[in-house]
């Protein structure tokens, strides 16, 4: 009986030790002479069956192995705090603004094409969510803001979101500029930017000197 | 050819008994440890060494080198001046009112120091006796990595969402054109204003009846007194109407032309 | 009971998981709320005590080793045992029943300096490490034994040293004071400087011209 111990203390200790699952046959080497390794392995699995480290055969080989129920236990989580990009910050605000807004809406309104990955980061920070589709040729998915979407912002509702007042007395709207003698986008500093880091096409432009005459800005906003 | 190094000097050719005596003295990590084998021939406990007779056995040991002319490390000197120096305190009578240690304390410091070296010997050889990680106790040889999963976090506040909206709406503003209303009014609306203002007539009217009333003077007036001019002609030339001014600067008529019989 | 097992289990599981032993921080930080992890670790232990793979107390950290009484059953033709110097073992032993320990005062210890490879093979070896300075002039660096050191020779901790009690008792553990003054190293350079800056006295002084012959340095070789 103590031999048996003994035996099984040793299996313990191999396979405990090795870097590699090891074989039946190095086992019964090691193991004493006329000793039953198949009885021995398997009360030793068994003595393992329900603790934190199991006895696990992995063909003619044997090694110990965390239960895999403990595994979510085992993980550790890290969390890793991320700039959003600037093109999905501000697709994120469309769609809370206009919702529901296709694809191709969200890019006639920011006024570039959206680039691969933008609404699916936003998706999988889980702040907006398909929201059926348009009864348009080409059904195109919509999409909306989520109820996470809500909480990141600290807001009951959607009518929360200030409106266009509110956000030009807050100062967040930059007052309109007149524009004299130019037509067409503004090429500020900021633009030219946003375009190069998104290496966006722009859909529509609009030369000057084509649209010739005198204009002024429309001013309606959504 | 190279030349001999100096410490080859003293080297005496080992020869007979000496020869062990030599290797002995390489042996040693110094006259701490000298001394400590010199005291372990006594066969007594450290506690009841006789440091006089330790300090005889180390000069005479340190004599017999130098006899040989053996190289002899400075280390090995000092301690052979200083165990000199203690035998003299320890045979001559205490001078009196020293601030000095006494002989027998300066003994005692040695024995202490020596009895400390061969406890840390001892811990040394016992700390090496026992089992060793790797040698004879093991440790997971296939440890399984604790998976990390990164939970992406994105940090963006109201106050971003607000002014990336604001941004954007300002830039909307500034790249959506509205053309202002040409106050020049076309020809074209002129022959649609002509022709269904003609529909029915069968006699002369004048041209001017044709001009929008709402328009004020100046350039708007007469920019549609124009175009409307240009649209009786242009209708005159498809053979629609005819037209007539009986005098220089005079009104302008005009009138549908009668279907040809 | 189940939580109780299950905390059991996530201990077992993650302790098993690592070849280096875990910090009880690190495992109290997985346990559930509350739980006694003290308690849990005496339990875990003792359910381990007769087995071939054994809980160990390395400082304030726990790691499974195989039995040591197996150790002959296990060893392998590959295990290439560096043997230490003399010397090295001397040292090792001082540093670890003195802590902190300057080299100066390691060399007073062993009366004769210490050779140059010495206290790096120790530090390379991940046993003994710097540990801050002496607060005596020079500002001399003092060192200690590390986590590993424990972990190497199966320590729970410092108290765990062979003889420590019987050491102390004996006072031989006392703080090192050079009584004989310089004796010992009298050419290494960072010995004398030290003994400059330290207020010793020295009680005899022998210049090695004086003493005739020619010198050389008592070097402890390994």
């Amino acid at each position: 009986m103590t031999d048996e111990n003994q035996s099984l203390r040793l299996i313990e200790a191999l396979l405990f030790a090795s870097a590699e699952p090891v074989e039946e046959g190095e086992l019964a080497l090691r193991c004493e002479e006329g000793a039953d390794l198949d009885a021995l392995l398997e009360r030793l699995r068994s003595i393992y069956a329900n603790r934190g480290v199991n006895l696990v055969r992995v063909g003619k080989r044997w090694a110990f192995r965390t239960a895999p129920d403990l595994a979510p236990l085992l993980r550790t989580e890290k969390v890793v705090t991320r700039k959003l990009s600037r093109a999905a910050v501000e697709t994120l605000a469309i769609i809370a603004y206009h919702q529901p807004m296709t694809r191709t809406e969200i890019e006639e309104v920011r006024g570039v094409a959206l680039s691969r990955g933008t609404l699916d980061i936003l998706f999988e920070a889980g702040w907006v969510e398909p929201r059926g589709r348009r009864r348009t040729p080409g059904r195109p998915l919509t999409w909306g803001t989520t109820p996470a979407f809500l909480d990141q912002f600290g807001l009951e509702g959607l009518d929360d979101l200030p409106g266009v007042d509110e956000l030009k007395a807050a100062g967040l709207l930059a007052p309109v500029r007149p524009l004299l003698g130019k037509i067409g986008p503004v090429e500020d500093a900021q633009g030219a930017e946003e375009a190069e880091e998104e290496d966006e096409t722009h859909l529509a432009e609009i030369s000057p000197d084509e649209a010739g005459g005198k204009a002024e800005l429309g001013g309606a906003v959504g | 050819m190279v030349e001999t190094p100096p410490t080859d000097e003293f080297v005496v050719e080992p020869a007979g008994a000496e020869e062990a005596f030599i290797l002995d003295l390489e042996g040693f990590e110094g006259p701490l440890d000298l001394l400590l084998a010199l005291a372990r021939d006594q066969k007594v406990d450290l506690t009841r060494l006789s440091i006089l007779e330790l300090a005889d056995q180390y000069l005479a040991f340190i004599a017999r080198a130098r006899r040989l002319r053996l190289e002899i490390a400075a280390d090995y000197l000092v301690m052979a001046a200083w165990l000199a120096y203690l035998k003299s305190r320890l045979l001559l009578p205490e001078p009196e009112g020293e601030e000095e240690p006494s002989g027998e304390e300066l003994a005692e410091a040695l024995a202490h120091q020596l009895r400390r070296l061969e406890a840390m010997r001892e811990a040394g050889a016992r700390l090496m006796a026992r089992p060793q990680l790797g040698r004879d106790v093991f440790k997971r040889g296939a440890p399984e990595p604790i998976p990390v999963v990164k939970n992406t976090r994105f940090d963006i506040s109201l106050f971003e969402l607000l002014s990336a909206y604001a941004n954007q709406t300002t830039r909307r503003q500034a790249a959506a054109l509205r053309i202002e209303p040409l106050e020049y009014s076309s020809v074209e609306d002129a022959i649609q204003r002509l022709t269904a203002g003609m529909a029915g007539s069968i006699d002369w009217e004048l041209l001017l009846d044709f001009i929008p009333p709402e328009l004020s003077g100046g350039t708007p007036r007469r920019s549609a007194i124009a175009s409307t001019f240009a649209a009786g002609l242009e209708l005159a030339r498809q053979g629609n109407i005819e037209l007539r001014q009986l005098e220089t600067f005079g009104p302008i008529y005009l009138r549908n032309v009668k279907e040809p019989q």
